[in-house]
């Protein structure tokens, strides 16, 4: 059965099925009982499951993420709300140092499904410490995965597969996307994680991105397809582990790599994808790699600088004309 | 309320309770009307602490404030324009309109800085303390932050290194009663945020944060006792929000009867009966200041208004300072 | 030391004490020469705390542990030779030789994990009991950690959310005096750590942590309290530890005369003599116990010598769980 | 005058000279005092500075780099040893949400001028929370500069830059260095941030790292030299700002990169090196980007397992000879 959904109706499904089917599954996090939490993804919730299941805490960012790790490894399955992506920075310790670490360390015997999920990005003039986009940081910590859905479906068959996965799992959710909507199948299996999309053939070159800004990439290729550039758009959806032979596969075709991502270009996710390219396809690139990101500073307040701050389907646009020129 | 209130002070203070109240108001119109983009956290109803901590304060003291930093800044005497610029996002702002709401400072007053990460101001504005200290400045801080912000990490790291070091510092807490939608029962595992204080030997004292001369005698006791390099106090003002927690929370977590009966407290008709009954200003007086304040806030609307957007070339400047190391 | 002693809970309690005093003596020996690398914090003069406190425990109650942590885990029932041998990094070690002095866990025994980071363990411990509470499993948690620890953010949050959720923990402050190098009044604005729990509405105890008995009657009240669903306690050990804080401290921040004084009041003497004097065992006896305790330091020796290091491919193995999500 | 100096010692130069210079400057930590810190950077300073100056601290990780900042932006210049890098998690809110944004933010009226003294890298069997090389996070922290100094002679200038700078800046030691010695001028001037140095001129390939790995890339080059191959070395010095033009010079001589590095792979510096060349001199490339770097996975106890996790000379010479024989 396909049903319309939203982006955040999506993740309460999964999020409700996990709940329903696994008495272990608990979610806690700030202001997500009667609140319904900041961006309204655990509304209703409260009342359908109670406040032993539905956990309000005060706020400890580091406290919850170490209290769901310890719950994590001794039999529950967390899912963790941070209200912003930029808190995580309090939660950094437990995340990298514990979380990540504890199966490597101790051995088979500690498992810690842990999901911790968390809206990143601007767009909403919230200002430099509520719209960032760092999930960069966590490619490298060994130990963790990052899944950033693009779609209802991709959130909800992410998010399922995070509560199911044994492993700490980041779930770096878009505040954009929450009001968006898409039709999702009612029985659709938990998606694997470690698997991007190609959600747009094209054979003159690839735009790999996730989140968000598949959305913009889509609508970027829509516009370079009347100019006859046919783009191809990878939605990489599982950050780490990066799905490397899908990207690889899109650019042996093309030839030509653009990386887009909201979040700061240096050091960005786009760095990684662009690295792996030139060392493993090194031979079928046809042109410079190209990222396309937000400037090196903190996310502004002010609207126009924010606006100019964001990438654009504009400057995807620009940017794949300028390098289908160089041919 | 104080006994030997000075017609001078409760006229200042009347000032500055309805600037904060009528700026509030005002930005959360320009909110709803889409003038102000993003959102705010409104300081209507906890005026009084912000008004009577720092009647308690030299010009050269310092105050640290937090995402409901309005307030904070007007009475550390802010500029309303340059306050009400930034929240536009335009040039003039206090920070070229990057900062916004929750990420704004005026050094030249005294006040370091709102900040969005709660309690990340706590150790910052311990911090401060420490370099008055370490220059022999006499100057105290005041860190403000509210009942949620007590159980951050930050808090106990601060206070602890605060009393240890005897910084001269001042932890005021506005316990609104809520984080957000979280009752300070449902976070706090215990119901006087003061009584912390004992975790770190300092005095810890809980006031009426209705009561802006309340709040200011108890912050002179503790500024007295950090200047005098006898160490840091906590107080905890009991105050409330009026509103909601930012522009779109449907307060759906308590009951308007309580609301009610704390607005029955609201400080600013309580100080203009208090002025009026003992003659500290005539009726008319008391409209005259009213109307002033509110013509500040006006001012600020237009010359916000008024204002640039700072130009495109902004966007990648002011990260460093440049020109050293 | 109580008075209802039962000769074979002394005895048991020797072993334990001889175990983990000759475990950790065996183990400086060993870094000494290489046989280990790296470094490690050894729990000698401490060992009454984690005896007394696992004293107090089911079985399926679980503790979590610090970086001076193998006491711990021999407290709790560990197994010396994978201990010894993941001090080794030997494949046959609790982590496969991966996790090292700082990072073992053992929970087949009800031991959540060492851990290397100052604090790191308090939250993790909380959410245990979390977890317990959330099954009704009837399970209580043990937190061990530091004085030093005690200054951290974590602490903090973790008492808190542990006070307002009434979780089954109980925290187990070792108060050695020192956190490395730095003395607790450098460092702890006040002198008693246990007096935090007001500050979260719980139990705080001050105990001797020199004496088993007086840290199990202590904790066993506390996890009396906690498996009744009454919630966390606080108890300070004041205990000391004799050597210096790892490897290579060579304690400039003391005086040899405050150590003396603190080694006369060691555990283990101290419970032979009562031993004797209570007709508890007989001279033999206690040498036999003594000697049964460190043959088995000297096999876990032997064990973890013989034992392999993991294959090569160990390396790039076991960061995540396959199979599943 | 030319003095041998280890790199502690040359470090421990370079603050006595700034706080003999300056009043304003000061360090805290733990175990700073008397102990000397757990590297000994700063034994016998207390004595001569006193405890005011040389401020030991409790274990607060996130309100000792709070407080710092506090001092920074009222007159004061803190320099903050973090006792092991890992435990920068702890104040990675403070640094990256507050150190790094409050100048961008609050404008030009606050100045940041905060070091924070770190020492990574692993080699010594500390296990995995006390031997990480974390500094690639921090080049996705706009407003934060970072220094990785590999010889005694930069650990002074680019300790002495990083505490006259007026922004944030990071110090990132490594522990295998501080024992290592070499000639350094008792005059010399701080270092400019932001410069990389070239270590060794070849004109075959372009080794480019920093810290430890750049003795272990000059020894590698010095191996390949015996072969015939002429490997140019390129310390960076400072990770953020990264010197790229230094990078893509060295690369459009010889045509070939290879990033080596102690951290993580995935995410890695040489990801943003990789991406930068890809992007900004991929004509000049005879074959592809190659990055070394540790495994991706917490840093092992077990000795030989830690030490096939860290990246060797060898490494280095068998990565180099394959791409060479590409040509
Ligand atoms: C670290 C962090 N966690 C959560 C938030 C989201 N948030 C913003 S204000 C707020 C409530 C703060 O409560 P309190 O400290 O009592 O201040 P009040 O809003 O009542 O003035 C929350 C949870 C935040 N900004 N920073
Ligand atoms: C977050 C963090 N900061 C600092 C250290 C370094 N360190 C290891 S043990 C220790 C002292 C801990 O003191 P305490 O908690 O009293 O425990 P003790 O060593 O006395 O058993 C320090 C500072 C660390 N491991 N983690
Ligand atoms: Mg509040
Ligand atoms: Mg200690």
């Amino acid at each position: 059965m396909m049903r319309e959904l939203t982006y955040w109706q999506a993740l309460q499904e999964a999020l409700r099925e996990a709940m329903t089917r696994d008495p272990t599954v608990f979610v806690m996090g700030e202001d997500i009982g009667e609140y319904g939490g900041a961006f309204g993804v655990t509304r209703g919730l409260l009342a359908d499951f109670g406040p032993q299941r539905i956990r309000c805490t005060p706020i400890s960012e580091a406290a919850i993420v170490g209290a769901a790790i310890g719950a994590a490894i001794t039999g529950m399955r967390p899912v963790v709300e941070i209200m912003f992506m930029d808190f995580v920075t309090l939660a950094m310790d437990q995340l990298a140092n514990h979380a990540a670490k504890l199966r490597y360390m101790y051995g088979p015997q500690v498992r810690v499904p842990l999901v911790v999920r968390t809206p990143a990005g601007g767009g909403r003039c919230y200002g430099a410490t509520h719209s960032q986009s760092l999930e960069a940081w966590f490619l490298h910590v060994p130990g963790l995965k990052v899944v950033a859905p693009a779609t209802p479906t991709d959130a909800k068959g992410l998010l399922a597969a995070a509560i199911l996965d044994d492993n700490p799992v980041l779930c770096v959710e878009h505040k954009l996307l929450y009001a968006t909507s898409g039709t999702v199948s009612a029985d659709a299996p938990a998606l694997p994680i470690g698997r991007a999309a190609v959600r747009r053939a094209g054979t003159d070159v690839s735009l790999v991105t996730y989140s968000y800004y598949v959305g913009v990439a889509l609508e970027a290729a829509e516009q370079l397809a009347i100019g006859g550039i046919a783009a191809e758009v990878i939605d990489l959806r599982t950050l780490a582990p990066l799905d490397t032979e899908t990207v690889l596969a899109s650019v042996r075709k093309t030839g030509r790599l653009v990386c887009i991502e909201e979040g700061t270009r240096t050091g960005g996710v786009g760095a990684e994808v662009a690295a792996r390219v030139a060392e493993l396809a090194y031979e079928y690139l046809d042109a410079p790699i190209r990222r396309i990101a937000a400037a090196d500073v903190p996310v502004p307040f002010s609207p126009p600088l924010e606006q100019a701050d964001l990438p654009t389907r504009e400057d995807i646009v620009l940017v794949v004309r300028e390098l289908m020129e160089r041919a | 309320m104080k006994s030997d209130l000075a017609a001078g002070d409760a006229r200042r203070v009347l000032y500055q309770l309805v600037l904060i109240r009528g700026f509030e108001e005002s930005v959360l119109k320009l909110v709803s009307d889409g003038s102000i983009r993003g959102t705010t956290h409104p300081y209507v109803g906890q005026e009084a602490v912000a008004v009577g901590a720092c009647l308690a304060l030299r010009a050269d003291d310092w105050v640290i404030s937090t995402h409901r930093g309005h307030g904070h800044l007007l009475a550390k005497g802010g500029d309303p324009n340059r306050l009400m610029a930034e929240l536009f996002g335009k040039a003039t702002g206090y920070g070229g309109g990057k900062g916004g709401t929750q990420h704004m400072a005026d050094f030249a007053v005294g006040h370091l800085g709102s900040n969005g990460i709660t309690g990340g101001g706590i150790p910052i504005g311990t911090g401060a303390a420490l370099s008055a200290q370490m220059r022999g400045s006499g100057q105290v801080v005041v860190v403000f932050f509210g009942d949620g912000a007590a159980n951050q990490g930050t808090f106990h790291e601060s206070l602890n290194l605060a009393a240890l070091w005897h910084l001269p510092v001042v932890y005021v807490c506005e316990n609104n009663l809520y984080a957000m939608s979280t009752a300070v029962r449902d976070a706090c595992a215990i119901e006087h945020i003061a009584e912390r204080a004992s975790a770190y030997g300092m005095p810890g004292v809980q006031v009426d944060g209705m009561n802006v001369f309340a709040v200011a005698a108890a912050v002179r006791t503790a500024v007295d006792r950090a200047r005098a390099g006898r160490g840091p106090s906590l107080i905890e003002c009991k105050t409330y929000r009026f509103l909601g927690h930012s522009k779109s929370d449907q307060r759906v977590y308590r009951s308007r009867d309580e609301e009610s009966a704390w607005r029955a407290r609201d400080p600013i008709p309580r100080l203009r009966a208090t002025m009026l009954e003992r003659g500290l200003a005539s009726a008319a007086e008391i409209d005259a200041i009213t109307r002033e304040a509110l013509a500040a806030v006006e001012s600020a609307v237009e010359f916000a208004r008024l204002s640039p957007f700072p130009e495109a070339q902004a966007l990648t400047e002011g990260v460093f300072v440049e020109g050293t190391g």
